[in-house]
């Protein structure tokens, strides 16, 4: 149920006005978007008109220097990192809000969900300067050279977990305590009443809580170019390194001129694509699960 | 004053010289066969119960018959729910709750420490007063407590739902839509689906928590004959602010009242004693509605 | 047979939550100890209180802070009535299949995952030298809101979302006007879901390094006004760490205050979220 | 009143930085501004003399910035800076713009500390980084496959590293691909079987820093600051500073001020080079 279903129904201007208002609000937000792929297309337009559209797929490999600009590796790449990190996380970051609400003591919670808050905002240097010096290292030993798809995989999951965790955590707060009771007095145990009632419930805020995860995990950059490798190439195991699309740009634009660094923008572009086809398909998983 | 001095009222049983000549609001009497043995199935041995320390009830004393329908009468905050939830240990959901005092369901000592909860859950079905179907749909309402205890076969399963739901009289009116989610149906068959999915278990106990003040008056009335036929089958307890409906389906009743935010069980016995020849002042007054 | 079915899962179930509980929080203290632990040394009063010197290897990280917080400021200021009333219009005036809430929804979603560095370009483009705010705080603050509003208006929507329905009946009941409706009952009822956003933003806004880069850069001296130049304190971590050599302790220390500011921004935001929640909900 | 008050309190702020942004733009007229932008290397340097040529000549502002030398390149040609820094060598279609020299660097060939190997000829390093030698025995060292590091396309070390042994980076096979040179410095620390090519003044600070890192020689010429300044290195590279013809005269006193031997102690703590030697 909606409060403004309609504004030709409400009798007062005071009321008219802030539809108006807030429609112009969320209007500007949807233009922002707009005013970002236009300002992507531009920059990228000179590249696909010199290069050619199907260079960027064809291409032997990626050297902007010498003229080769094949970007499939790092669209695997980054689709890999991001699958891999919103698959462990996902489970994990529910997971967490549920022992939260239902499993850790009281006393326990308040503590817990501030360390998690905390880690929201802890800057993705951190999380790679920590990947760099402590993790790499240790993958290394396991299986050299050590930076790699699994060490990007660890991260991004470290990174998008508390995001999932508080989106969960607040959805699964506000399913209907009506619910609890009702699944409470029928005897069922709590993992039942967990994993059939309150999960099923609580759909909608965790599936915001994914989007956002995979969100931050396909967009991270700072973080994946200091563990994953940043080799051009499409990993054929979890100690390959591997470069995202992120983490090229971040890397190469710095010093990139004209063609490479249009293509660098198509690159921006094409990550832009990989987000809209994710968000399309979690809506639409969304939309056929939900019961209403 | 304790407890001890309100249970005493229960040794002038018989007394009737003050009701005798009251006004009577309700016409005579129907005698009702005797459905249930007296045999008490649930007994409370100076049970109180505090929020905090805010003392919800304190020292009832009282033994519900096993097969019989009790009705729980009273003004509101006279600590009748607080009561109810005691026999499944919904108790155990506020935090701070503390109870204090004996409470037995058959050889059960309900507040032990050993006793098995979800146990104890599954033999006491509670209804709440406002229907509460899980967002699922109409058979997983069902289903999901039969698989919890671990009734996984899908025929047998079929069969107990269709013999519950043709109990409660709902089959005829859901058999082809089993599949759409229970919170499309009207509130008197939400209401009759939650009182199957409590009687799917077979449980010993039947708790009823104002089962019929949610609902219009047509579909109070179906539910209403519903939980006239459950007597003698189950040991219902029914908390109700109709006295009407008390006197119309119950075997036993008690008065709750609320001393000095307190709430204490007044008087308890037959219905037709609560009715017809009120042992208590405040009884009389309460069931003539000159008072509460 | 059926109890042990029951309980048995519940057992292992238990068990579960328990070790992912305490996993997560064994990572995230070896990740915060690690830094706590090279940091802490270096953060003093001193540390606090002076100017950097010599590229950041010596001295401290105060003009550091005051830019952080200037471009947070600016960055809530600009982002939160904004990403309120988006929110407020995708969950109180559209349904899940309005055409044009839909589009902004999936918008919005795309916008998440826009990699910082993209804004920082798109903000360098865009205010920067478009709109002439040339490399300062309010560019880089404008482009942080910018970032900032889908985690935002997301997460006010789903608080917004799930205000009971009975709040509404009960106000239109009244007669109340949808305005009153919204101010007096329904903002505080979605309060904890702004307040997630909230967190998630500055969260991400003080997290944030390639998008400052280009828009509010990289000057470390003390800020004059909001035109000027300064330097995040991320992007001082991130410069101390990958770019000045032997800067590894000063960036350990940053981040440790990092850490410190983010802790007390939280435990404020919840404390004036409660406080302001309790007002209304006494005068409401 | 309590509903409205939110909606003031927000107009109020704005209204306080309207007013705070117009009062600093009147400011900006008086007092004259140097904006420098470009190469995250030389990005800590520039700051610090711009910090003394500040308390030199008062009323004066230099604000450096940093993201890189093309975005220098970029910014000076659209006018959005005075000054771009660059650590690579201008291409032939960058000629638009004037290029000065303000301190030169060097790269050194890195590896772990513990590693045995002494020396590389310059044949081995090719074969290494083309990846004909996969593990260091095969040029003296421990039993364990190597770890080529190399740079990201464009950059200015990279560019160097290739001119010099005479590689294109197609034909590189490398295990891992690096940005900046601490992000090097940082991989060899923590995999002892890498070799990688970084700054010498970065790298000779780290391992003077307690960093386990090894700096190879050259030819048998021993990669440092001392080599780099008697120019016997051969492994070098000028850091430019590149202006608009029509640059300001405060921007031709500041280059002036760079290049002269005021600074020079600053570039040395920076661990640069002069260029006058």
């Amino acid at each position: 149920m909606i409060l403004l279903p309609n504004i030709t129904l409400s009798p007062s201007r005071v009321d008219q006005l802030l539809v108006w208002i807030l429609q112009g609000l969320a209007a500007f937000a949807g233009i922002l978007v707009l005013l970002i792929v236009g300002f992507l297309m531009l920059e990228a337009f000179p590249a696909v008109r010199q290069i050619g559209f199907l260079s960027f797929f064809s291409d032997a490999s990626w050297h902007p220097v010498e003229g080769f600009y094949n970007v499939m590796a790092m669209v695997w790449g980054s689709l890999l990192a991001m699958l891999g990190a919103v698959l462990l996380a996902t489970p994990l970051g529910i997971c967490s809000a549920v022992f939260c609400h239902f499993y850790a003591p009281t006393w326990f919670v308040e503590p817990y969900r501030k360390l998690i808050e905390l880690l929201a905002g802890i800057p993705s240097v951190v999380y790679g300067l920590w990947g760099l010096v402590v993790l790499v290292p240790l993958i290394g030993q396991l299986h050299p050279p050590g930076p790699s798809l699994l060490a990007g995989i660890s991260i991004l999951t470290i990174m998008i977990l508390p995001t999932i965790a508080l989106m969960a955590d607040a959805s699964l707060a506000k399913v209907p305590s009506v619910y609890l009771r009702g699944a409470i007095a029928l005897g069922l145990s709590r993992w039942t009443t967990i994993r059939c009632i309150i999960i099923p419930a609580a759909t909608s805020g965790l599936s915001t809580g994914i989007i956002l995860g995979i969100g931050r995990a396909i967009g991270e950059t700072m973080a994946m170019l200091m563990v994953c490798g940043n080799v051009v190439q499409v990993p054929t195991n979890l100690f390959d390194p591997m470069r995202t699309l992120t983490a090229n740009i971040a890397l190469e634009m710095a010093y990139a001129v004209e063609d490479h660094r249009a293509a660098l923008f198509f690159t921006g572009f094409l990550l832009l694509g990989v987000v809209i086809v994710m968000v399309l398909a979690v809506d639409y998983i969304k939309q056929r699960h939900t019961y209403a | 004053m304790g407890g001890g001095t309100l249970v005493e009222a229960k040794d002038v049983l018989g007394m009737s010289a003050r009701s005798t000549s009251r006004f009577q609001p309700w016409g005579p009497f129907e005698e009702r066969s005797a459905c249930c043995e007296p045999h008490p199935l649930i007994r409370a041995e100076k049970l109180s119960l505090y929020y905090g320390n805010t003392p919800a009830f304190e020292g009832v004393s009282w033994s519900i018959y096993q097969g019989c329908l009790t009705a729980l009468v009273g003004p509101s905050g006279s600590g009748k729910t607080s009561f109810l939830t005691c026999l499944n240990r919904l108790t155990d959901l506020i935090p701070g709750c503390r109870v204090i005092g004996e409470l037995s369901l058959g050889d059960l000592n309900v507040f032990a420490e050993q006793t098995d909860v979800l146990q104890l859950r599954r033999q006491v079905g509670m209804i709440f007063q406002k229907p509460n179907p899980f967002p699922l749909s109409i058979r997983k309402n069902l289903e999901l407590p039969l698989r919890e205890y671990g009734i996984i076969d899908r025929g047998r399963t079929d069969h107990l739902i269709e013999q519950t739901l043709n109990d409660v009289g709902l089959w005829r009116e859901v058999q082809d839509r089993l599949d759409v989610p229970a919170l499309r149906l009207s509130g008197g068959q939400q209401q009759r689906l939650c009182i199957a999915r409590a009687l799917i278990l077979s449980p010993q106990v039947l708790l009823m928590d104002e089962p019929c003040s949610a609902l219009d008056p047509l579909s109070s009335g179906v539910v209403e004959d519903l939980i006239a036929r459950l007597r003698g089958q189950y040991t219902v307890v029914i908390v109700t602010h109709n006295l009407a409906q008390a006197r119309r389906i119950a075997d036993y009743a008690s008065l709750f009242w609320v001393h000095d935010g307190v709430g204490q069980l007044i008087e308890e016995g037959p219905v037709s004693q609560i009715f017809e020849t009120p042992q208590h002042d405040l009884t009389a007054a309460y069931i003539s509605g000159v008072r509460g | 047979m059926h109890k042990s079915f029951g309980s048995n899962t519940d057992w292992v179930a238990c068990l579960l939550m328990w070790g992912i509980g305490s996993v997560i929080l064994g990572i995230f203290s070896l990740v915060v100890g690690d830094v706590v632990w090279h940091g802490l040394a270096g953060v003093s009063w001193e540390f606090l209180s002076t100017a950097p010197r010599d590229a950041g290897r010596a001295g401290g990280i105060i003009p550091i802070l005051i830019s952080t917080g200037l471009l947070l400021s600016i960055c809530l200021v600009v982002a939160i009535p904004i990403g309120l009333g988006a929110a407020i219009f995708l969950a109180e005036c559209t349904s899940e299949h309005h055409a044009f809430g839909r589009v902004v929804r999936i918008s919005l979603d795309v916008l998440t995952a826009v990699p910082s560095i993209v804004f920082g370009l798109f903000g360098y483009a865009f205010f920067s030298h478009m709109l002439g705010m040339g490399f300062s705080l309010v560019s880089g603050g404008l482009t942080l809101a910018c970032m900032v509003l889908p985690i935002l208006i997301r997460a006010t929507e789903e608080g917004f979302r799930t205000v009971p329905n009975e709040y509404r009946l009960g106000a239109a009941a009244l007669g109340l006007s949808r305005m009153t409706t919204l101010m007096t009952l329904l903002l505080p009822a979605a309060m904890p879901g702004l307040m997630v956003g909230v967190i998630l933003g500055t969260g991400r806004a003080m997290a944030e390094t390639a998008a400052l880069i280009y828009t509010s850069g990289y000057v470390d001296r003390m800020p004059e006004s909001l035109m000027d130049s300064g330097r995040a304190l991320s992007l001082h971590i991130f410069d101390l760490s990958m770019n000045v050599p032997g800067g590894n302790a000063n960036a350990y220390a940053s981040a440790v205050v990092l850490i410190g500011l983010l802790l007390v921004m939280n435990t404020l935001a919840s404390w004036v979220a409660g406080h302001w929640l309790k007002r209304r909900m006494f005068w409401a | 009143m309590i509903m409205l008050s939110w909606p003031y309190h927000t107009l109020a702020c704005f209204l306080f930085l309207l007013m705070m942004g117009c009062e600093s733009s009147d400011r900006m007229q008086n007092s004259a501004k140097l904006v420098i932008t470009g190469s995250s290397t030389l990005a800590p340097l520039v700051a610090d003399i711009g910090k003394r040529f500040e308390s030199i000549h008062t009323g004066v502002r230099i604000d450096v910035q940093t993201g890189g030398s093309s975005r220098g390149l970029a910014d000076v040609r659209q006018g959005l800076a005075d000054i771009g820094m660059m650590s690579r060598p201008l291409h032939a279609t960058e000629q638009d713009v004037m290029s000065r020299p303000i301190a030169r660097d060097g790269i050194s060939m890195i590896v772990h500390q513990s590693n045995p190997v002494q020396a590389l000829r310059n044949e081995q390093i090719i074969k290494l980084y083309t990846g004909k030698i996969h593990n260091w025995k095969e040029v003296g060292g421990e039993d364990a496959p190597i770890t080529v590091i190399n740079k990201a396309e464009g950059r200015g070390t990279l560019l160097l590293f290739l001119t010099y042994f005479q590689l294109q980076n197609i034909h590189i096979r490398a295990h891992v691909v690096v940005g900046d040179n601490e992000q090097g410095i940082k991989t060899v620390a923590g995999n002892p079987h890498s070799i990688a090519y970084v700054s010498i003044g970065t790298a000779e600070f780290d391992a003077n820093h307690g960093v386990p890192i090894k700096l190879l020689p050259i030819r048998d010429i021993p990669a440092s600051l001392d080599n780099l300044q008697n120019g016997t290195f051969p492994l070098s590279r000028s850091l430019l500073f590149v202006t608009n013809f029509t640059s300001t005269t405060l921007a031709k006193d500041f280059i002036n001020f760079v290049q002269s031997a005021a600074v020079y102690d600053l570039i040395a703590q920076h661990y640069f080079v002069p260029i006058s030697s």
